[in-house]
């Protein structure tokens, strides 16, 4: 085990936590990402694959799903897979071996950094942050949008409850900006 | 202005990188006899209509998919947007 | 008539009964030597030289709509000649030396006000290139000074330098560049070329060219066909829709550009600045409005208008270096058709067809131009020789794959 | 003396009291006012100075049509020039200053411009200050700007904050007067989703203005009880104080909410206004119309405004602009003014009614045939002469004018998208045109219908098409009782032979400038606006274009469509530039990325840089250094004696995977991929398609189907782009997939002598890096510190026996602090941009200044890269002429002679003894340091015929900073040409 002590996007030991008005913004960082994209004529066995990897379909366009994993859907033919850093450190090597070259797979995991907001009137919050239709959304959803110039993943969990995944390089901007319209929504 | 994608439905262009025609995608065979010529006119020679335009927009904001986009110079009307990809395996190349 | 203080002095004291038109509303003729299509600020200048210079007569601007209604009627009004290329600076040097005598050659103020334009640099490297181009430039005979930050903050003490994204690291000054009221510029060469004999024909929209054996001998417009020994069309954004109707494709996509004007000021503003971190550059009318722009909006149009992204984009650039510019109300915004060609210069050139010569590809630079533009084509319409300034412009520097790529964005035109 | 005009009743809180100072002079008013009502309420009519003559002024209108009564709102940082006095909403402590004027409004030295008013005729600077040239910059044009210009800047940042925000709706309704209220409250009662925006604080539009009832009340009432209606529909977002700027492409309309406009200071975190971008499947424009006046001799004194803005003040505001009031109309509207004034206790002096057979009024008297040929009173109205149907002349004592031309609907946003509006000559307007921006209706008097019963009706049938082509229904609307009386007008545009009749008051244009435009043929309306600035000023010619329109008309011998409209653009209203920025200021203009050292390097006291987006260490100064290149020598020179560490994340990194991913490459690189063995790293260089160089960078291969691209920090995103698409665009049936992974790998450079033996102690005892196990150019991927993934690259920017290790980037900072560590016996030192630009100038490497976009492969010495057996992306193009000429350019190194002299960048090349001019230009320096090593300046840079000329000493000039000496041209590898360490 090595002994590397790993840091948060924000530059800290601990993840942060804000409150302002009805809205939470937390830090996540127990999360471990790979892309899974299939192969050239392999998309329907890589769907295949990847829904009983998932214990459920593949997601759909501009969806997530999943139960223990779960994954959003990235671009034709290309999912990112969602799981648990503690225990999936090795995501994408384990995907890699198992999607038997159905799909090719790469780590993603520290590309970026995630904020999450729970609580009520995050429409409020998200309509001033990206050109996403966030009043309709129900759950489920999962959209790459821009917010403040960074490209980012917007991810309906419930409307209650948003992950936002950006650049980790710019984490620091991405929760200024959620925080500033946090004040400027509630 | 709005793209009506072929899979997310209408997005704000704003997410999108314009490339220009779509010609750009029949590029000339670099063995055929006058390589160079069919290259300068493919590199640099355009239509430019007004009127209907098929071009290539850029999903970068988004799923990262190319798009040919027909849309009319003159009022910006969108009438067909469809995946680069599939235009260009219609039009003739593979690899 | 010529136009003096005294004159409006007199005419004020007589109740402005003695003034003229400007220029003629001219009849079509059936036959010229000379036939320029487009009647803005390109195609008046070229008109004008035409007839003064080169001492041709028997010419005549087409004009479909009214003149001085393109881009030299809706540009950010700059001048300046602080280009790096070999192509390009000379050219743009004689575009602003004829700037200097403008008013006096013209008999006309166009408020040519060498109020200097200023390149902000954020960085190292952008430092190293303003230097090669500030070089370049007074190599060429212009006139460059590299400012440093503390230069800077004497004329503009209010640029953001506490809490900007990209500090302010210098700038390269061109003193002798500046601003000029472009709507005049089209009506002093049309009052000029008029005064010349030069017939202005306005409301006269081209539908054809008449091209037998290779050669070009008149146009089909909606006032009848017009004979000529030789036509040069020059029209901008429309280039492309003009030149198709003589079977030609060109290397040029027109895009649109907008551009924006803000309320009226009191002084804000000594002269032009140009943000170098983002698309923002920005001067003070006479009559107190802003008119500041940015980068086109980049897809194709001729629509003349454009969309709120870039709005927001050149607004934000805006407010990384004006903070003080909030609450300044943005009173208008236009946009106008920019020829822009495969390497960001233009073609002063004659056409495979004989008797037929074009001058476009002018990207968002033209208004700077203007006066080199008439003259050079004008050279070249007299003489069938490119003018010393433009021998670069030539459509066939593609091919010979020797390009005027000042950005060095290659052959994608909404990158230059 | 306070409120002294103040009526009865009206739409104001009189429970509360709000004091406000105009130029220094304390005033009061109530909840409810604006800024113009509270002011007319106190007897103040002068608010302002014209533009050109600096006349006095007071407000014309009640709305955001204002041309003259605008003032500088706010004192300090929050200073506000140009803000209309008539929307502006009124708050305790309001401040407010008139513009425009010196040393004060009442007088005004620039006043004298009046009275030399025959000498500034319309255009009359382009005819004259041309003599002598020079004096234009030095004398005329300073005093012109001096002169010109309305109100000033505080020069200090805008302390306020603005957002932005995004907003989908299936119908956007313009507009919530009785139109917009008709259709909101239908298509919102069907289940639409609903947007109804407003620029006022109160919704209601005329309904709020007149004393017309619907459905048996008070108008203003039924609009305040179907605005609460709307507001209890959960699908319908009512929007007050927002205003709608702009019609977009494709159904997308700017609005600009003022959400703090009306308080003093916003509350803490929220923003001043917010610019919304609505994304609507359609639209009505109910936008209401606005009233136009008449040119009349000295019409534009204070206390002469729109008929209909009277009745505005006097039944929404409860203010009468005067005692005493006259009317002067081509209109029954005027009439309604004059009844509305007469029912409020106000006397009215007499209607003057342009029509011969106006109708009879109630207890005023109505002058019929007559008009108005001169006012009197300097600072504000005391008097009108009017002229009789029989030719007579009577004086009329009074302290106000209500005017009314007629009413123009407000077409502006139809006309966004290149339509043009049509001529009704029932109204004697324009009015929406055929073409519309595109699922656009309107409705109500934007379309020429200007009763409300006209409004409820056509706004519920535009209601019904809309709900019917969102397949969505509703049951057929009860329509509330209201008004209809019929339309009557006789056009009536200016009094003849006024000597000064403004048109356009703002700027300061007369009926006389527009004739003297013809005569000058400016007749064209384009040439007409920009002759004269006719419409040019802060109302956008909404008080004027159409008086101009018909005088040109009527001297060009034309009807009015035949002389045309000029277009409308974008904003409806001016908007603040803040607004557009939104949060994208100061600091915040752009993200900032930072590296995953960038803890770790603030610790260490670094001195950052921005390159792009990204803030990286430039150097890491030490005590006692007091110079950076100090700290930047000894990076150099520490690294290349024994190890330095650098953080070389920014370079962007593309995962390519597939059965073709070496096929790809070999099409993306000028050079052959095809054989790089797995486990070895290679540089490559992409051509754009035209043969120019695109960027540079390595292609290590992990597996067979598996490379990861390095790109430099600046293309990374024009690089995936373009693989992108030649990936899905040229070569569609590659097996090929990309994802950028820049951010998802901490990458450290570990350089120097040294090097080996440090990062033996970090990697994992399995692998192998001795020379023989990991030689120059291998790469894979590894464990380090006991098990933690990373990839090892052995490559090298500097020319050292370098490597690149990767770790995850959440490791990144540990990582740095564990290299430093292990590093400390052969003291390490971590080096920043500075240094890594020193060894790679010392290396002769390209980086950005020489791959500039126009240099080629031959150009940057690598002309024998480009393979001409395969089809690359720009290996064809790259044959063309112009780009191999004999003498081309050519990447070479420079050398002082004299060791003391800098070598800058930017400088130009010339032969020596040759002329300096453009025309002997022999080339340009792109990159120069100090070098320690040599202990001299260098620098490299493209020369003509390049290394031919090794040996050369030619002369380095750069007149722009005062440079001129001699350099010799010498290698670009000016460290280890022979490569020996890199290999060691």
């Amino acid at each position: 085990m090595h002994d590397l002590v790993a840091i948060t996007p924000l530059g800290a030991a601990e993840p942060r936590v804000d409150t302002h008005g009805p809205v939470t913004l937390s830090e996540i960082t127990d999360t471990a990402l790979a892309s899974v994209a299939a192969r050239l004529g392999q998309e329907e066995q890589a769907r295949a694959w990847l829904g009983t990897t998932l214990g459920v379909a593949a997601p759909d366009p501009a969806r997530v799903g999943g139960k223990d994993l779960t994954a959003f859907w990235m671009g034709p033919d290309q999912w990112m897979v969602e799981a648990p850093y503690r225990t999936h450190e090795m995501l994408a090597p384990d995907l890699a071996r198992q999607a038997g070259g159905v799909a090719s797979v790469t780590e993603q995991s520290d590309a970026w950094c995630r904020f999450d907001l729970a609580g009520d009137g995050l429409a409020d919050v998200f309509e001033r942050l990206c050109p996403a239709d966030v009043r309709s959304f129900k759950g489920g959803e999962a959209v790459r949008t821009s917010i403040d110039h960074l490209g980012c993943f917007l991810i309906c969990r419930t409307p209650e409850h948003f992950s936002v995944y950006g650049p980790r390089s710019s984490a620091g901007s991405l929760h200024h900006a959620l925080l500033v319209v946090m004040r400027s929504a509630h | 202005m709005m793209i009506d994608h072929p899979t997310l439905g209408p997005r704000d262009a704003a997410e999108f990188v314009y490339m220009g025609c779509a010609s750009l995608i029949n590029r000339p065979d670099w063995q055929a006899e006058d390589a160079l010529q069919q290259f300068i006119d493919y590199g640099y020679q355009r239509d430019n209509p007004s009127g209907a335009h098929r071009e290539l927009w850029f999903h970068e904001g988004g799923d990262r998919s190319w798009l040919v986009v027909t849309r009319d110079t003159v009022t910006h009307a969108i009438t067909q947007v469809e995946l680069a990809r599939d235009v260009a395996r219609r039009e003739g190349r593979s690899k | 008539m010529r136009y003096s203080g005294f004159k409006v002095i007199k005419e004020a004291l007589t109740g402005h009964r003695g003034w003229g038109p400007a220029w003629r509303d001219a009849e079509p003729k059936s036959n010229y030597d000379y036939v320029i299509i487009g009647g803005g600020g390109h195609g008046l200048a070229t008109a004008y030289y035409l007839a003064k210079q080169y001492r041709q007569s028997r010419i005549a601007v087409v004009e479909k709509g009214w003149i001085g209604g393109g881009n030299v009627g809706r540009n950010t009004t700059i001048i300046r000649s602080n280009y790096l290329l070999d192509g390009n600076e000379p050219f743009y040097e004689f575009s602003l030396k004829l700037w200097e005598v403008l008013e006096q050659d013209l008999n006309y103020n166009a408020m040519v006000s060498q109020r200097g334009i200023l390149n902000l640099i954020h960085s190292d490297a952008q430092r190293d290139a303003f230097v090669r181009r500030g070089n370049a430039m007074i190599l060429n005979g212009a006139d460059a000074e590299l400012l440093s930050t503390e230069q800077i903050l004497r004329r503009y003490p209010f640029l953001n330098v506490n809490n900007a994204r990209f500090p302010i690291k210098g700038g390269l000054a061109q003193h002798r560049g500046g601003t000029v009221r472009h709507d005049a510029v089209a009506w002093g060469y049309a009052r000029a070329a008029d005064q010349h004999g030069v017939d202005i024909i306005q409301n006269c929209e081209v539908t054809g060219f008449r091209i037998e054996d290779g050669t070009c001998s008149g146009i089909e417009t909606t006032r009848g066909f017009i004979g000529a020994k030789k036509i040069a069309a020059c029209v901008a954004g429309s280039s492309s829709r003009l030149m198709t109707k003589a079977g030609m494709r060109l290397p040029i996509e027109s895009h649109v550009l907008q551009a924006f004007v803000s309320e009226g000021l009191k002084p804000v503003l000594p002269g032009v600045i140009t943000f170098g971190a983002g698309h923002f550059y920005c001067s003070q009318s006479d009559k107190g409005g802003l008119v500041f722009g940015g980068d086109i909006d980049g897809y194709n149009s001729y629509a003349q208008r454009g969309n709120l992204p870039v709005v927001e984009d050149v607004c934000e650039g805006g407010m990384a270096i004006f903070p003080v510019l909030g609450r300044v109300r943005l009173l208008r915004m236009w946009g106008g058709i920019m020829d822009m060609s495969m390497d960001g210069s233009p073609i002063i050139d004659r056409t495979h067809i004989d008797g037929l010569y074009f001058n476009g590809g002018w990207c968002y630079g033209g208004f700077k131009a203007t006066p080199a533009s008439g003259f050079a084509f004008a050279h070249l319409l007299a003489t069938d020789t490119p003018h010393e300034t433009a021998t670069a412009y030539r459509f066939d520097r593609f091919a010979r794959g020797c390009m005027i790529d000042e950005k060095g964005m290659g052959n994608q035109p909404n990158l230059h | 003396m306070t409120q002294t005009n103040r009526l009865q009743g009206g739409m104001i809180d009189r429970s509360r009291t709000l004091s406000f100072r105009f130029d220094g002079k304390a005033f009061q008013g109530h909840p409810g006012d604006t800024l113009a009502s509270a002011l007319l309420a106190n007897d103040v009519r002068l608010m302002g100075r014209s533009f050109k003559y600096h006349r006095p002024r007071g407000p014309m209108t009640a709305g955001s049509e204002e041309p003259n009564a605008i003032v500088e709102l706010r004192t300090g940082a929050r200073q506000e020039p140009n803000t209309r006095a008539t929307t502006a909403e009124l708050f305790d402590g309001l401040v407010a200053n008139s513009q425009n004027r010196w040393p004060s409004l009442r007088f005004d030295a620039m006043g004298v411009n009046d009275w030399l008013s025959p000498f500034f005729a319309a255009g009359f600077y382009y005819k004259t200050f041309m003599w002598p040239a020079k004096f234009w910059e030095k004398l005329y044009e300073p005093m012109i700007r001096r002169a010109a210009g309305l109100g000033s800047v505080s020069f200090e940042p805008d302390p306020d904050s603005y957002d932005k925000g995004f907003l989908y709706c299936d119908l956007l309704v313009i507009g919530g007067g009785p139109a917009g209220l008709a259709t909101a409250l239908r298509a919102g009662e069907a289940g639409a989703r609903v947007i109804l925006a407003d620029e006022d604080f109160t919704l209601g539009g005329r309904l709020n203005a007149e004393t017309h009832e619907v459905a048996g009340m008070a108008g203003h009432a039924w609009a305040a009880q179907a605005v609460a209606r709307l507001a209890d529909m959960p699908n319908v977002r009512v929007m007050p104080r927002t205003t709608i700027l702009g019609a977009f492409d494709h159904g997308t309309y700017g609005a600009l909410e003022r959400v703090s406009d009306h308080l003093a200071v916003p509350e803490k975190g929220k923003p001043r206004q917010i610019l919304w971008r609505i994304y609507s499947k359609h639209a009505l424009l109910a936008a209401g119309a606005t009233e136009r006046p008449i040119a009349f001799e000295n019409n534009d004194r204070p206390g002469i405004m729109l008929a209909g803005a009277v009745r505005s003040y006097v039944n929404r505001w409860a203010v009468t602009p005067a005692q005493n009031v006259a009317i002067f109309t081509n209109n029954d509207d005027g009439h309604r003014t004059a009844t509305d004034l007469r029912t409020r206790g106000v006397n009215v002096a007499a209607v003057i009614d342009t029509r011969p057979d106006a109708p009879d009024g109630g207890d005023f008297e109505v002058i019929r045939g007559g008009v108005i040929t001169n006012t009197s009173g300097r600072l504000g109205l005391t008097g009108i002469e009017v002229r009789t149907a029989d030719g007579g002349q009577r004086k009329i004592s009074c302290g106000a004018l209500g005017v009314s031309g007629g009413w123009n609907p407000n077409v502006a946003l139809t006309c966004h998208q290149g339509g043009r509006p049509a001529w009704n000559t029932d109204i004697a307007a324009f009015v929406p045109g055929s073409t519309l921006p595109p699922n656009m209706s309107v409705a109500g008097a934007a379309n020429g219908v200007f009763t409300t019963h006209g409004a409820f009706h056509t706004g519920a049938k535009a209601a019904s098409q809309i709900l019917d082509h969102l397949g969505l229904s509703a049951p057929a609307p009860d329509l509330p009782e209201a008004e209809d009386g019929p339309v009557n007008l006789t056009p009536f545009w200016h009094v003849k032979d006024a000597k000064r009749a403004w048109v356009d008051q703002q700027n300061d244009v007369t009926a006389k400038d527009v004739k003297l435009a013809h005569q000058e043929n400016f007749v064209s309306v384009e040439h007409l606006k920009r002759y004269t600035t006719l419409g040019m000023a802060t109302d956008q010619g909404k008080t004027s274009n159409m008086a101009g329109l018909a005088i040109m008309a009527e001297v060009a011998g034309k009807s009015i469509p035949e002389v045309g409209t000029t277009m409308f653009r974008p904003p409806y209203t001016p908007t603040a530039i803040g607004a557009f920025a939104g949060r994208s200021r100061d600091k915040d203009f752009r993200p900032v990325r930072k590296t995953p050292s960038h803890v770790w390097a603030e610790e260490k006291g670094a001195v950052f840089v921005e390159v792009g987006m990204w803030l990286r260490a430039q150097w890491f100064p030490q005590p006692g250094e007091t110079h950076w290149r100090e700290s930047v020598d000894r990076e150099v020179l520490q690294t290349r004696k024994s190890v330095g560490i650098c953080d070389v994340t920014t370079l962007g990194k593309i995962d390519v995977q597939g059965a073709d991913a070496a096929d790809f490459l070999n099409r993306i690189y000028c050079n052959g991929f095809a054989k790089l063995p797995v486990g070895k790293t290679r540089y490559g260089l992409m051509l754009r398609e035209d043969g120019i160089a695109m960027d540079d960078g390595t292609a290590a291969r992990l597996a067979d189907d598996h490379f990861v691209v390095t790109t430099t920090t600046a293309n990374a995103v024009g690089v995936y782009r373009h693989m992108e698409f030649v990936r899905q665009c040229l070569f569609p049936d590659m097996d090929v997939q990309l994802i950028s992974t820049t951010e998802a790998w901490a990458q450290f450079a570990v350089a120097g002598p040294n090097a080996r033996k440090l990062l033996r102690k970090v990697v994992d005892d399995d692998y192998d890096v001795s020379n023989e196990g990991f030689p120059f150019m291998a790469c894979a991927e590894i464990t380090v510190c006991g098990g933690l993934r990373a990839r090892l690259f052995r490559i090298s920017f500097s020319g050292e026996l370098a490597y690149e290790i990767a770790v995850p980037t959440r490791y990144g900072d540990a990582m740095i602090r564990k290299l430093m560590q292990a590093g400390e016996e052969f003291d390490v030192v971590p080096y920043g941009t500075e240094a890594l630009g020193v060894m790679r100038i010392e290396k002769g490497h390209a980086a950005g200044n020489e791959l500039n976009g126009t240099t080629t492969a031959l150009n940057l010495g690598m002309g024998r890269m480009v393979s001409k057996k395969k089809d690359s992306i720009g290996s064809t193009l790259s044959e063309r002429e112009g780009l191999n000429e004999d003498d081309a350019l050519k990447l070479v190194g420079f050398k002082p002679v004299d060791n003391s002299k800098p070598v800058p960048a930017g400088s130009h090349l010339m032969t020596k003894g040759s002329q300096v001019d453009a025309a002997h230009d022999q080339g340009y320096v792109t990159s120069a340091c100090y070098s320690p090593n040599l202990g001299c300046h260098i620098g490299i840079g493209f020369l003509k015929s390049g290394h031919a000329r090794t040996g050369e000493v030619i002369r380095l000039v750069s007149p722009l900073t005062g440079i001129d000496h001699e350099v010799e041209v010498v290698s670009a590898h000016f460290v280890d040409p022979e490569g020996e360490r890199l290999r060691a």
